[in-house]
């Protein structure tokens, strides 16, 4: 059982992604206790997923080391991975969470070695790559997962692999025997930072994701352009590994359409503007990128990075939402539709598209209290009946990582006040 | 803390160290020579076996000097985490056995790597102190809020609301900034359909009964020294009196002011009443107060009313705003339901060239705008012509046709223009040209050149602005590090936007200050060395006043006293070490990082002789970026030439060159500096370092020329963490480099 | 004043806009248009629309209301409802080109000759006479519908389609003579004739 | 399987001598296998069709169904309502759904209906055949009574438009529904799943206004048949039957194109399956003979 020191003067994090990793340290750096969820293996969410950041081009797993750095040095934090929060009950300042773990079947003791993984036969879809790649059943998520240690895939137990993995550890940190746990924590406020996932693109029936090998989402882009990824860092189609020289990006896929997403997701435009540079860096002047939109929405000052995509010759622009998609006998899919700027019809082959996926809000409505106020798009509303829950990032609204580590910083506040409010009560 | 040193080394056995190499050997280098009080092995050294023997040393022999030669610095951190001792890790794990291949031929010098290692652990550590607090450290619970708008009371009133004390400054007479003139508000809460009650009125009632906030009204800062923790303010009325108040940290919420209109002619806002901006607007709506709204000229009832978005914003144009003020077009949605709402009848046409209403409530509220029948036509306004009834010349882009309007009011979406005081870069870049034009920032956008903060600090009297004159962190993952610690900038100061995200930010601003506060009072670093004790001392009898380290500080932490000594503002001090890079006499150090503690790791490397065809390649790299770039490799298996010798810096910006010469005579037959991108999209966490090591290394090749040392010798590059594959590469290169042109002939 | 003067007046206010609303069949969705295109693209015709639903829905805001009406791009609408499911705000875009067809038909704005036009004539005077569809009538009508001799014509041409037609049971040439009908015809063309006045009388104008 | 009971609209074309009377035997033999008893509304009248709009204005066009939906009522109370036609389906659960969700409608509508003593109440659901074979039997079932399997008959399935949009068939896609190529599985054919014309619209009611236009768009449905060796193509739309199969002499005349490809209805092809001779499963009808169904009927 793990030993887990919580009062009504502890704040509990929920999610690891940017926005609860800022809460956390933002909060710890105040001198405050937090304990941080964090459902998968390890903590850093979807932005150890991205390649690049917009505008600046820089990369995500650099300001991810700052924060781990901080968070290993921070003695305030306490971090419980592969947990979730099944229920919720009491009011500001007093609650009572239910948290339940998995079995991760690798202890403390180990030391990333990666002995224990040597000999394993068993693979499977890669959940960080997006299935585009096979991982073995022992692992570590990526090269920057912290806590820096293994995981056993529970589809292994029992087989002979796992006992291989257990053989090979020197260090005694292989325990098979490891079960589901549950506790219960008495935290005083909460910071709900639960994310977001991409819309499923198969539910865009026009677009054909789930028929057209070489129609893909934009956060699979984004894995396709990592080093380690599964194409190697090479922009290639799927279906025969050519380069892909030529892709469209379809923005609101999924978002602003009340078939799908009812919101605007916010970060595609960004995205996909990003991408179109990304087609730069692998083929210079072969590199054309189209870019199907409804409204360009750079908001603020980073719209002179979308001046700056608008002024590059290769980069077009057409003002039209992607009626269909169908696939030439060369497997180019063929995007249709209507430049709506004065009213021109086209029907363009690419190598490759690219849908800029919605975010989709992973707010579990039913493990929160009821008085929580979540709104139709999924988000959760600032509201006083929320009492001491506070959303953070997007779990509050579709926001870019900018935003999101404003709104976990601004939450962090506000869960200080809760608790210092106790503390002042209880002197 | 005992003053004598005793060193105790530990060595590593697990993760294959024990079968990769030969632990007695490195037993007996670290004793004899590196000369460790007290040297151990263990199998499993970071087990709580491992962990309790080395307290044990700490606490029974006095051991205050930890090397652990093991994995790398960024493995097992919680595990290796003593208190009150100076430590540092020899990385045989990730920095050696992990990139070379596991073969005989290849193990001589894979041991002798590991022994290096060793050295330059012991040798590092030796010359390390156990970082205690600064003396100036003070807490003081008292938080300055610059200017009384949305973002400043919000700040006040959430900072109050965690127990602290503030201080609220407003330039006006009155408390509420540009949202006290504002009809309604964006909604900011679902169904997002209908323009909201401002709040402002119960945001200032609430500050007033607030005892933990002090308002001064009518009130500027007319002096601000000091440091977090100590921040000495002056803050004087218009009626000229003067009260000094020292503070904790210091928020700048100073706001906008709205474009200008009269720099668009093409829109006739200087020829006719009814063309009027958005916040015009707002007072036409207040005046009619839910009834008809009137237009300026005549009183007459408004029945068409066009908007034109993105006046003067979005526009490469000389004098137009090249950003997007990103609440324009929610703005205009909810003004053209203050017609819509009073009567429907009123034609409202709304014309855009991107409609941006982004996140969930902006579609919602958008949707409602058409339900209510507010009209949106994609194009482009050329011109508003006067006249009774307006013209309004625009190109319909959706029926491209050029076509006109008639219209009784004509609304200009202008922008956002920041409040954020003298750029004191450009100041500075006119100095250098020594022009004429004194004062004038040439910055893309004119912001008033009257000082927000009037600090007393080194550099300038403001927070350095970004771009466009806004004074946000550069930092996507960390919005609030401004470049005067404990000074935070926020609200439409910082960046444009709408009122929901500026209390948002300002509450972010609020924690910021808390923790600044909170960091000072305990004499700990703030981001993003946040927690670091560590903090630049000088000698002053070597220093020479040479001023560079005032210049270089990326922090501006650095004041010059009377006699023109560097005074080092610890508080405000990132730790990132520019300052002792730049240091010509070398006279500034930190107690656990110095141009000692590398200095002799590079000294104490072994220097095989010219014809052992075994040169040496010191690599400084960036602990934030290259250094982790090199670890993933390893654990990716890629291998890297045995004959690197890899130290990793706060910054490449601490990088004195002094480490170069001394290299170099000391026989190193290349040296690589990795530091982070620079230029217009840095991604130097400390801002400049990589940029001044750049500028530094631009000098050695006087140095390599009078020692007669090809110039291939020393490199420097930019790496950024995920060039995993790269980076070894180019120790790679280097080493290939060496073969062609030869063994460095200083070698003793 | 002059025609020019007023259109320039009314041009991109709300007055036609609101005859649509008021007047045509789902016209109060016209507003909600973003003009996002998809309408457009999903048109099977769309080729063959001078103004494609998207771009219909902008000319009405922006005023156009001789160009819309006497446009024959709605009769171009094969009803496919391509354009209702993928449509992003929900609008019902095959009923509102119905609605605007039938409202021009109304007005009698529809351009000579529109051949979809006269086929939608011909079809509903053929249901409601009897009731039910009588198919050879309504395709002798439809041959007829350009005149006797190029009547003739059609006939020869598809001589060979009805011969086959007739031969596969699936026309049946006693359909000249009555044919298929419902019993209670009069009942039915009450219904449609209340119907139709309480339609006329919501007109608005 | 106890004997299901609907209230059924066969609407124009199904009449015996009209263009879809052929659906209408096939219809019939399928039922009695599947032990079916379709109820006619009595003394039903056309659904205006889609091409209703252009002379007939809302009010008549929902009052034309709404007539249907209250003798149905009348006289085949608590039985759902069936129809074997796109068109008619889907102007008949059109109708019902507006008045269901407009009061006022529903009023304006029962003034008109009450011109004939009649008053509507929407209460019926209305179906569509393919709904009822799914829905309520499932394919397992449908496969059970199979004596003929179509073996190593290609058959591209083509839904066209009304039968799938708006309404469809529930759980299928717009884009690409699935449920006439699992049929042709199950009735032991070879679907061609992957035929991209599947939902391509066939010009409608525009085949007589618009000849050329639509006929172009035929060309491209029989065409891609074609590359996906088809065999044939399987409808559940009369329209749709109609314009793709006895167009393609003029689209040869026109385009030199020398197709001769075969159109039947689902309901032809279980009919075959279910062992019914040629004539029940109105084989007779085509105008371009599906031989191998003949040869299969024939054994």
């Amino acid at each position: 059982m793990v030993d887990v020191v919580a009062t009504n003067q502890t704040i509990m994090v929920v999610g690891g992604g940017i926005s609860g990793l800022t809460a956390a340290i933002e909060a710890a750096e105040c001198g405050k206790q937090v304990i941080l969820i964090e459902k998968n293996p390890s903590v850093g969410g979807r932005i150890t997923q991205l390649y690049k950041y917009f505008p600046k081009m820089c990369h995500p797993t650099c300001g991810l080391e700052i924060n781990l750095r901080r968070l290993k040095a921070s003695k305030n934090i306490r971090v419980i991975t592969m947990a979730e929060v099944s229920d919720v009950a009491g009011e500001t300042g007093n609650y009572k969470v239910n948290v339940t773990m998995q079995p991760r079947y690798i202890n403390e003791n180990c030391t990333a070695c990666g002995d224990c993984a040597k000999d394993i036969e068993a693979e499977f879809d890669d959940e960080y790559h997006f299935g585009m790649k096979k991982r073995k059943g022992v692992y570590l998520a990526h090269k920057m997962a912290y806590p820096q240690r293994y995981v056993i895939d529970p589809r292994i137990i029992g087989t002979a692999d796992a006992d291989k993995a257990k053989a090979a550890c020197k260090f005694d940190a292989v325990n098979l025997d490891m079960q589901e746990q549950t506790m219960e924590l008495t935290v005083g406020a909460i910071i709900w930072a639960t994310g977001w996932k991409p819309y499923d693109a198969a539910k865009i029936q026009p677009y054909g994701y789930d028929r057209y090998e070489n129609v893909i989402t934009s956060v699979e882009l984004e894995r396709m352009m990592d080093p380690l990824g599964p194409t190697g860092g090479k922009l290639v189609r799927p279906s025969d590994g050519k380069e892909a020289k030529n892709v469209a990006f379809i923005q609101c896929a999924g978002s602003r359409d009340k078939n799908h997403l009812a919101h605007c997701s916010r970060i595609c435009c960004m995205a996909s503007l990003k991408q179109s540079t990304y087609l730069r860096e692998q083929f210079g002047d072969e590199g054309k990128s189209s870019i199907y939109y409804i409204d360009i929405r750079a908001i603020d000052r980073i719209d002179d990075f979308h001046q700056k995509v608008k002024q590059d010759p290769n980069v077009t622009f057409v003002k039209s939402k992607v009626a269909n998609i169908t696939q030439d006998k060369d497997g180019n899919p063929v995007v249709h539709g209507v430049d709506t700027e004065g009213y021109h019809r086209y029907s363009n082959p690419h190598d490759l598209v690219v849908l800029a996926v919605g975010m989709e809000p992973s707010v579990p409505k039913d493990s929160l209290p009821t008085q929580v106020v979540v709104n139709d798009n999924g988000f959760i509303e600032h509201d006083d009946s929320n009492g001491a829950i506070f959303a953070a990032g997007c779990a509050s609204d579709a926001l870019d990582v900018n935003r999101a580590v404003q709104s976990a910083t601004a939450s962090a506040l506000r869960a200080i006040q809760v608790v210092n409010r106790v503390a002042g009560t209880e002197g | 803390m005992a003053d004598e040193k005793k060193i105790g080394a530990y060595i590593c056995k697990g993760c294959g160290l024990g079968e990769r190499l030969e632990g007695a050997q490195l037993k007996m280098i670290a004793e004899r020579e590196a000369k460790a009080n007290i040297v151990k092995e263990h199998d499993f050294l970071c087990s709580e076996d491992g962990v309790a023997m080395i307290q044990k040393d700490i606490d029974t022999e006095g051991v205050n000097r930890v090397a652990i030669c093991a994995c790398s610095r960024r493995a097992k951190t919680d595990a290796f985490n003593f208190e009150n001792v100076a430590i540092t890790r020899g990385n045989l794990r990730e920095g050696v056995i992990w990139v070379r291949p596991d073969t005989d031929e290849a193990r001589e010098t894979t041991e002798e790597m590991a022994a290096d290692y060793v050295r330059m652990a012991v040798w590092e550590v030796k010359h390390m102190n156990p970082p205690a607090p600064n003396a100036e450290a003070q807490y003081n619970r008292n938080i300055l809020v610059v200017g009384g708008g949305v973002s400043g009371m919000t700040s006040a009133i959430e900072a109050a609301k965690a127990g602290y004390s503030v201080s609220l400054v407003e330039k006006s007479g009155a408390l509420g900034g540009s949202a006290a003139n504002f009809y309604k508000r964006i909604p900011e809460k679902a169904p997002y359909k209908d323009p909201e009650d401002t709040g402002v009125a119960e945001m200032i009632a609430a500050i007033e009964a607030d005892k933990n906030i002090t308002v001064h009204l009518n009130s500027r800062l007319s002096k601000t020294g000091g440091a977090p923790g100590r921040f000495e303010v002056d803050i004087s009325t218009e009626s000229g009196s003067t009260k000094s108040e020292t503070f904790g940290a210091i928020v700048q919420a100073s706001g906008y002011t709205e474009y200008d209109a009269n720099k668009l002619p093409e829109f006739a806002y200087d020829k006719s009443a009814d063309v009027i901006t958005q916040a015009e607007l707002e007072k036409l709506a207040v005046e009619a107060g839910g009834g008809p709204i009137k237009r300026p000229s005549d009183g007459k009832e408004v029945t068409s009313v066009v908007f034109v978005q993105c006046a003067g914003q979005r526009s490469e144009k000389e004098g137009h705003l090249p950003y997007c003020s990103g609440h324009c077009c929610l703005t205009s949605i909810k003004q053209a339901m203050y017609f819509k709402d009073a009567n429907p009848s009123v034609d409202t046409n709304v014309i855009f060239s991107d409609l941006r209403t982004p996140g969930a409530g902006g579609e919602d509220f958008y949707r409602s705008g058409q339900d209510k029948g507010v009209t949106f036509s994609k194009g482009v306004v050329n011109e508003v012509v006067p006249g009774d009834s307006l013209t309004v010349k625009f190109k319909d882009l959706i029926l491209n046709a050029d076509v006109e309007e008639q219209a009784d009011l004509v609304v200009l979406a202008t922008g956002m223009v920041p409040n954020s005081g003298v750029d004191i870069e450009a100041v500075v870049a006119l100095e250098k040209e020594g022009e004429e034009q004194e004062g004038e920032a040439p910055a893309e956008i004119q912001v008033p050149v009257e000082s927000i903060l009037n600090l007393d600090y080194r550099q300038g009297p403001d927070v350095p602005h970004l771009k466009h004159g806004f004074n946000d962190s550069h930092f996507i993952c960390f919005p609030y590090e401004s470049r005067r610690t404990g000074i935070y900038p926020t609200g439409p100061v910082r960046r444009p936007m709408d009122m929901l995200q500026a209390q948002e930010d300002a509450t972010g601003a609020a924690l910021k200050a808390i923790q600044a506060i909170e960091n000072a009072g305990k004499g700990r670093a703030a981001h993003p060395r946040s927690g670091d004790l560590s903090f630049p001392s000088f000698r002053k009898e070597g220093c020479t006043q040479c001023k560079r380290c005032t210049v270089e500080c990326p922090f501006g932490a650095i004041d010059e006293d009377e006699k023109r000594y560097p005074v080092f503002n610890e508080a405000r001090c990132r730790r990132c070490g520019t300052c002792m890079g730049a240091c010509p006499v070398r006279v500034i150090s930190f107690e656990n990082y110095s141009v000692d503690t590398v200095g002799q790791q590079l000294k104490n490397v072994d220097i095989p002789d010219e014809f052992s065809e075994k040169p040496r390649i010191l690599v400084l790299a960036c602990e934030n970026d290259a250094y982790p770039a090199l670890d993933m490799a390893a654990m990716s298996g890629v291998n890297y030439s045995a004959f690197a010798r890899v130290i990793p810096v706060r910054c490449l910006g601490s990088m004195n060159t002094v480490w170069i010469t001394d290299a170099l005579n000391s026989g190193y037959d290349g040296v690589i500096l990795m530091g982070c991108q620079k230029g217009e999209n840095y991604q130097c966490h400390f801002v400049k370092g990589s940029e001044m090591a750049q500028y530094r290394m631009s000098k050695v090749d006087d140095t390599l020329q009078s020692l007669s040392l090809e110039t291939e010798r020393v490199t420097t590059y930019e790496v950024a963490i995920t060039d995993i594959e790269r980076a070894p590469k180019l120790i790679n290169e280097m080493a290939e480099t060496i073969e062609k042109i030869g063994m460095s002939p200083f070698k003793f | 004043m002059s025609a020019a003067n007023t259109s320039k007046i009314e041009a991109y206010r709300n007055s036609f806009l609101k005859e649509v609303e008021a007047n045509v069949e789902e016209g109060e969705w016209v507003k909600m248009c973003m003009q996002c295109g998809v309408c457009s693209g999903s048109c099977p015709l769309g080729p063959h629309w001078a103004h494609p639903p998207q771009e219909i829905f902008m000319m009405i805001r922006a005023g156009k209301r001789e160009e819309v009406l006497t446009s024959d791009s709605m009769w171009m609408c094969t009803s496919c409802y391509n354009c209702i499911v993928r449509c992003p705000r929900g609008l019902p875009i095959t009923h509102i080109m119905h609605g605007l067809a039938n409202y021009a038909n109304r007005l009698g704005l529809v351009p000579k000759n529109q051949p979809t036009h006269k086929f939608a004539k011909i079809f509903w005077d053929n249901i409601t006479k009897n009731g039910r569809a009588n198919e050879l009538k309504m395709g002798l009508s439809l041959y007829f519908k350009d005149g006797f001799g190029q009547g003739i014509k059609n006939a020869m041409a598809n001589q060979k389609l009805g011969m086959a037609m007739m031969k596969t049971k699936r026309m049946n040439p006693s359909e000249l003579w009555g044919g298929h009908g419902i019993k209670d015809k009069s009942g039915l063309n009450a219904i449609l004739k209340k119907a139709r006045e309480i339609e006329d009388a919501k007109m608005k104008k | 399987m106890a004997k299901k009971e609907y209230s059924f609209y066969p609407g124009c074309s199904s009449q015996t001598g009209a263009s879809a009377s052929n659906m209408q035997v096939s219809v019939d033999s399928m039922c009695e296998t599947l032990d079916i008893k379709l109820n006619q509304i009595p003394d039903w009248n056309c659904c205006g069709a889609s091409i209703g709009y252009g002379e007939g204005g809302e009010l008549p066009r929902m009052a034309l169904s709404a007539r249907n939906l209250a003798l149905s009522e009348q006289h085949n109370a608590g039985q759902d309502v069936v129809a074997t036609c796109a068109a008619c389906w889907l102007a008949t659960r059109e109708t019902r759904d507006r008045l269901l969700e407009d009061e006022e409608l529903m009023k304006e509508t029962n003034e008109a209906l009450s011109a004939a003593g009649l008053k509507v109440e929407a209460n019926q659901k209305i179906r569509h055949m393919v709904e009822v074979l799914i829905e309520d039997f499932g394919y397992d079932e449908l496969g059970s009574h199979v004596k003929k399997p179509l073996e190593g008959i290609k058959i591209a399935g083509y839904v066209g438009c009304q039968t799938n949009r708006p309404f469809g068939i529930d759980g299928e896609s717009y884009e690409n529904p699935m449920y006439l190529d699992k049929l042709v599985d199950t009735l032991g054919g070879e679907s061609l799943p992957k035929y991209e014309k599947k939902v391509q619209c066939c010009g409608g009611a525009l085949m007589f206004s618009e000849p050329e236009k639509s006929q172009d768009m035929v060309k491209g449905i029989i065409e891609a048949a074609y590359d996906h060796g088809a065999d044939m193509i399987v409808t559940p739309c009369p329209l749709c039957q109609m314009n793709v199969e006895v167009y393609q002499d003029n689209i040869n005349a026109k385009h030199g194109t020398k197709f001769n490809m075969p159109v039947v209805y689902y309901s032809q092809l279980m009919s075959v399956a279910y062992g019914k001779n040629e004539k029940d499963s109105a084989l007779d009808g085509q105008i371009i003979k599906a031989t191998k169904l003949e040869e299969l009927a024939k054994k």
